[in-house]
């Protein structure tokens, strides 16, 4: 009974709320015409799409460095990798593993200096972050315009150079891994098997990484710093570490995310991507400085459910185009409410 | 301390200064912008921005870091301003009218903010900045329903056709530049809008003024270390939250000043970007996150105006492309403040090693050294 | 108890003054749309100017003509007009009211000068109901000159 | 710190020095053209260029200087309206183009009237009240909303739609010339028999970005498509956004019932290209070419006769076609507010297609605007043809509808 009672103050109340209002988004769906099997398979295919930015937050908060409002860098490291494997050529699975292994080399150097920075700005992490990445996505607007790329599918049909907004991944690795076993469960509603096996396939190494000696000393170096020090664990290469394996998972996020979107998309695009991963993060329970991969996958499903299921469930009931503005306050609502409930405990 | 220790430890103590002056000294003469142009640009942005930039102070001398919620002082002017523009409020009467109505709300929200900034101590810029998004959706919520539904809004020109919600552009000609131009001062070529800078200088005075009272050394006093306030018997959390109250009202005053000035506001997003001006503004000036003056706020806001105004021109002429210059001035504006914040944290960091050295002699200095580096 | 009662008498003055500050700029600023009207009242019974200059608070005199109807926006309340026909020559000046609840107001100058009151009244704009619901398209009388070469797409 | 202000103020005087010293020779006035990037609107900076093209650039000594909006124009209407001003800081500028004429258009035309009272001003597309932007400009030039309110329906109803879904979001419907053509619509639909519904997707400002934006659309649409066609009766879909029109398109080629009419800034570069992941390199710049090539990829999906668009760009053709009307009215050759003389600047970038329009009449007041004209374009249906909707009587009473 007890074991109940603190299950349920760990899993907090917040999120039984929102699971309970996300329910009965659920249960009112078919009564206002919105189909509860699409709707599942939206859930879904949001649910793989997004978690692996949720979980490129999991190593920083580890280590200690906080939320990760910079991963628009590692997002940007994907972007490149995606770019390569086009201008490449290559298609199918092997352009999207291409893309990955291309993308790998910028998200380490990156992640390499984006961490160096961390490490001198101990405390005010989450502010430079956000800063660092908003500067790198105005940079690298300029970069998408006058970068050689030259594949006419990514460039501008009218002028003939600089990169488009949004390419299409149609004919490179659209859906590869969303049509992997994917289920067809009704006529329109299809579970991408392939994608949640991926994320699946994330969270477990993940998991396995936390539990080895390098794992281990990173969250020792996050939740005890004095203590990481005393048994000689370099607290700052150890950051840096946890930055470079979030800013590639942000690398690998941004490709899952595109190749089941169907379209790349480049400038401003990656200036908001971060918050909702930490507002993901944060409504499955982390605090800024613990995260599990408990927090990652509810957290990923309410956050997306709730974005999934409000709109087309309240305008459809409401009859009134509110919803927009309810999410907003909602999803904002609970990153405040998780940044200043969390003081208590840490304090 | 030899003289190069010197000359460094100037050149990183005033680093975004010297690369914005850098900058700007090459990008002015390849905009091709006139002198004339330029200088009474500066002039209206000073009268414009500067009071904004100044509700930045108070928080950061009572230790909260970059008050991000500023905006929310900026949504309670615009509601004082639509109301104004409804009632048909002209003229002086109009922005003091919207200043009237607007500071109670201002209080209210800014109160809302700064008991919750209390309870994310050590967090307060994330926080804020977060909160803003969260206030901007209620007051979304408001202008975009609430009026016209349970607020009667009785002019047709600000009233959506559909009959609730205000229109996305607010034309503010009833009581555009009224405070500019109660009295312009025409010298040589320029005009200079006498009453703003009377204003600005006013709010000058009462910082000065406010730092010396009691409540104002209370807030150094919290702002240097937060358990040594307690322990002297200042009432933390409040000192703080009234930081926040005065810098949320004064904040709406200066939304309503810049406005009058624009003549014209996006009803949805005129405060998006209030502070991230103001805060890229006051960084510029060469403040930080724990320091800073009056002089940080003017110098601060003629450099990155200047580089403003002319960024987009100046990297057109330079790249080539319209395009260019303008995601330059972005990644300048996100830059410069992304730059200053590592300066000083990490400034911050090397004084804590260094004090760390001299607690703990030699040994310990050397094994701290060493993880800074 | 007595210190906190004064606090409250305090408080509340303030509060009091708070709202009268709002009050006094919102009558002092209250703009109000003025239509000043030359036409003749009730179908001849006042005629109207021939040539009449026209000044609203001591503005730069404007020149109205018979049938002549304009706009102007007046701030507050209380106002004065003056008028001069040119032609008899005579000079009449006043000072009229606008409710401060009126967006709207018409003033018609005959019966300014002819002194019936009231000449200062709320304006009721034309009601939509009252255009024509039918007649036929839409104006759509600008079709461009097509090109003799048309066919641009196969 | 002490004596940086005094080497600054020395280094800025230096600085101003120079800039002074720049030199105009040549042409006897300049033109002033503001896009958007590339990123939001590329019709429209791909217009401007070809003017560059024509004409030159300022900085080239042609008579064409180009500016673009910042990205996020909506959060920084101060910058949006000092780089209009600085345009008219050169004593040659005679005429100040702005397509697209975003909020604050018509206060930084109002600061560049008051300063330089010399300087054409033309607007196309302006995104403010009528009244105001009619007011601050010497020419207004809009998509006439009015009768496209009614022909897009018509042109639903041609290919066969029973439902009209209107998709759109509260910022957009805030805007005075959408929510009054979606009423304008809702009433056409009435009218000639369509039902109409109004869906809300998510605003690509808000924190979802343009990315949740698209995606919302890539989900919703089949479900659209399915909940309003059940037995796969046709469904007309029309978006406001021109960021989320791309996954529309893609998402009607896809499916078996839906009917695109026309894209809300109609032109053949939006969303199609992008959609069908065309490489248009080879036809670049020649629209009836790009069309060609559309059409062949929506004929080889199977999705003949379901989708259209205008066969020139408006963005382009307007944004070229102001620069040149201003030309020609510098040179003496046009007159400003004359239709004819704006169909002929315009018709100079879309040889062969029809312009059809009115000048704006004002709800309230009756009063026609002398200075605003609205127009249109005749619609072409991949693998139709085009429909006729430039002939297309409008009754009257559409004009009248509010909401």
């Amino acid at each position: 009974m007890s074991s109940i009672k603190q299950y349920l103050a760990d899993f907090g109340w917040p999120r039984i709320i929102i699971f309970f209002f996300l329910l009965s988004l659920f249960v009112a769906a078919p009564f206002f015409g919105v189909r509860l099997d699409n709707s599942l398979a939206d859930v879904l295919n949001r649910f793989g799409q997004n978690g692996i930015f949720v979980l490129a937050m999991v190593p920083m908060i580890q280590s200690g460095c906080g939320l990760n409002f910079g991963l628009s860098l590692g997002i940007i490291a994907g972007l490149i990798g995606a770019l390569l494997s086009i201008q490449a050529g290559l298609v199918g699975a092997l352009g999207f593993a291409g893309a990955i292994a291309m993308a790998a080399p910028f998200a380490v150097l990156f992640g390499w200096a984006y961490g160096r920075i961390l490490n001198k700005v101990k405390g005010e992490e989450m502010t430079i972050a956000m800063y660092v990445g908003f500067a790198s996505v105005m940079f690298m607007c300029i970069m998408w315009i006058i970068l050689p790329f030259d594949s006419p599918t990514m460039i501008w049909g009218y002028g003939g150079k600089g990169l488009r907004t949004t390419i299409s991944l149609e004919s490179f690795y659209k859906r590869v891994l969303n049509d992997f076993l994917a289920i067809r469960m009704t006529p329109s509603a299809i579970i991408p098997t392939g994608e949640l096996l991926f994320f699946s396939l994330c969270i477990y190494l993940m998991w396995s990484f936390l539990r080895t000696k390098t794992g281990t000393a990173m969250t020792a170096v996050g939740s005890n710093p004095d203590f990481a020090r005393a048994s000689g664990v370099s607290t700052d290469r150890m950051r840096t570490l946890s930055v470079i394996i979030s800013t590639f998972l942000g690398a690998v996020g941004i490709l899952v995310y595109q190749q089941s979107y169907g379209f790349l998309q480049l400038y401003t695009a990656p200036l908001q991507m971060p918050f909702a991963a930490v507002a993901a993060i944060l409504i499955g329970g982390a605090s800024v400085n613990k995260g599990s991969m408990l927090n990652v996958v509810v957290g990923t499903f309410l956050f997306q459910g709730l974005l999934t299921m409000t709109p087309s469930v309240i305008n459809s009931a409401l009859q009134t185009d509110m919803s927009e503005v309810i999410r907003l306050i909602v999803s904002n609502g609970i990153i405040i409410y998780a940044l200043t409930r969390k003081l208590k405990v840490t304090k | 301390m030899s003289g190069k220790y010197t000359v460094k430890r100037f050149l990183s103590e005033n680093a975004v200064i010297i690369t914005f002056i850098v900058i700007t000294v090459i990008a002015i003469p390849s905009s091709q912008l006139s002198a004339n142009y330029i200088i009474q640009e500066m002039i209206t942005r000073l009268g414009r921005n500067s009071f904004l930039v100044l509700a930045l102070l108070l928080p950061i001398y009572a230790g909260m870091g970059l008050n991000f919620g500023m905006s929310l002082g900026a949504m309670a002017g615009q509601v004082g301003l639509i109301l104004a523009v409804n009632w048909r409020i002209s003229g002086i009467e109009g922005l003091l009218f919207a200043a009237l109505v607007g500071t109670p709300i201002a209080v209210v929200v800014g109160w809302i903010c700064g008991s919750i900034l209390n309870r994310a101590k050590g967090r307060e810029m994330v926080t804020s900045y977060m909160l803003a998004f969260f206030i901007n959706g209620i007051y979304q919520f408001v202008v975009l329903y609430v009026m016209g539904m349970v607020i009667p809004i009785r002019s047709p020109a600000i009233l959506l056709s559909r009959g609730y919600g205000i229109r996305n552009t607010l034309n503010l000609e009833s009581v555009r530049q009224s405070l500019d131009t109660a009295w312009m001062l025409t010298i040589g070529p320029f005009s200079v809008p006498v009453v703003t800078f009377l204003v600005i200088a006013s709010l000058c005075l009462f910082i000065v003024w406010f730092k010396r009272t009691k409540l104002g050394q209370d807030m150094r006093a919290v702002g240097y270390d937060m358990v040594v306030a307690e322990a002297a018997g200042i009432p933390v959390d409040r000192t703080r939250a009234i930081s926040i109250v005065v810098s949320t009202v004064l904040a709406c005053l200066g939304q309503i000043i810049f406005l009058q000035n624009m003549g014209n506001m996006a009803t949805y997003n005129a405060h998006d970007q209030t502070s991230f001006f103001a805060v890229a503004a006051i960084l510029v000036g060469g403040a930080s996150v724990k320091k800073a003056s009056l002089p940080n706020v003017f110098i601060g806001v003629v450099l990155l105006h200047l580089l403003f105004v002319i960024s987009p021109r100046a990297g057109q002429n330079f790249f080539g492309s319209a395009m260019i210059g303008e995601y330059f001035r972005q990644f300048i504006g996100y830059g410069a403040i992304a730059l200053s914040l590592v300066l000083y944290a990490s400034k911050a960091r090397r004084e804590a090693v260094r004090v760390r050295e001299v607690q703990y002699g030699h040994g310990g200095g050397k094994k701290a050294a060493g993880e800074a580096r | 108890m007595n210190t906190k009662k004064k606090r409250l008498i305090v408080r509340a003055t303030l509060v009091v003054a708070y709202v009268l500050a709002i009050a006094v700029v919102f009558v002092t600023g209250k703009e109000h749309t003025l239509l000043i009207d030359n036409m003749e009242v009730d179908e001849g019974r006042i005629a109207a100017f021939e040539e009449v200059l026209v000044s609203i608070d001591g503005r730069e005199s404007v020149e109205y003509y018979a049938d002549d109807r304009d706009m102007t926006v007046l701030k507050g309340q209380t106002h004065r007009i003056v008028i001069e026909d040119e032609i008899s020559g005579t000079k009449v000046e006043r000072e009229f009211k606008i409710p401060l609840d009126e967006d709207m107001v018409i003033l018609y100058l005959p019966k300014v000068a002819s002194g019936e009151e009231p000449y200062v009244e709320r304006f009721v704009p034309l009601e939509l109901e009252s255009m024509p619901e039918d007649d036929g398209e839409i104006d759509t009388g600008f079709l461009s000159d097509p090109s003799p070469d048309a066919e641009v797409v196969p | 710190m002490k004596g940086l202000p005094k080497s600054a103020i020395v280094l800025l005087v230096v600085a101003f020095a120079l800039s002074s010293t720049n030199v105009f020779a040549g042409p006897a006035y300049h033109i002033g053209i503001c896009t958007e990037t590339v990123s939001q609107a590329e019709d429209d900076l791909r217009g401007a260029e070809q003017l560059i093209k024509e004409y030159g650039a300022v900085s080239e000594g042609g008579i064409i200087q180009h500016i673009t909006y910042p990205d996020d124009f909506m959060s920084q209407q101060e910058t949006v309206i000092s780089n209009l001003v600085a345009l008219a800081d050169d004593p040659l500028m005679k005429a100040i183009v702005t397509c697209n004429a975003l909020p604050g258009v018509a206060e930084a035309y109002k600061r560049i009237r008051a300063k330089r009272p010399d300087i054409l001003l033309l607007a196309a597309l302006p995104a403010e009240d009528p009244l105001v932007i009619q007011k601050a400009a010497d020419l207004v030039v809009d998509l006439d909303f009015v009768s496209r309110g009614y022909t897009i329906v018509w042109g639903a109803k041609q290919l066969g739609a029973e439902t009209f879904v209107h998709i759109s979001f509260p910022r957009h419907m805030s805007y005075e010339t959408l929510g009054r053509r979606r009423a304008i619509m809702e009433a056409a639909c009435n009218d000639l028999g369509l039902k109409f519904v109004f869906e809300t997707a998510p605003d690509p400002t808000s924190d979802v970005g343009i990315s949740g934006a698209q995606q919302f659309i890539l989900e919703k649409v089949p479900q659209y498509l399915q909940k309003y066609g059940p037995k796969g009766e046709k469904v007309a879909l029309f978006c406001t956004n021109d960021a989320q029109t791309e996954p529309l398109i893609q998402q009607i080629i896809a499916s078996k019932n839906g009917i695109f009419v026309e894209p809300d800034t109609a032109s053949p570069l939006m969303g199609f290209p992008g959609a069908l992941g065309l490489d248009l390199s080879a036809e670049k710049g020649d629209f009836p070419a790009i069309v060609a090539k559309i059409e062949k990829a929506i004929v080889a999906k199977g999705a003949s006769g379901r989708l259209g668009t205008w066969s020139y760009s408006t963005g382009f053709s307007l944004t070229a076609g102001m620069g040149e009307l201003a030309k020609r009215v510098l040179d003496g050759k046009a007159k400003l507010t004359k239709v004819q003389d704006i169909y002929s600047a315009i018709g100079k970038y879309t040889p062969g297609a029809q312009w059809n329009g009115a000048l704006y009449t004002d709800m309230s007041t009756g009063v026609k605007a002398k200075n605003e004209l609205l127009v249109y374009m005749d619609t072409y249906v991949f693998g139709k043809g085009y429909l006729g909707s430039t002939k297309v009587k409008i009754p009257a009473k559409y004009a009248l509808i509010k909401r």
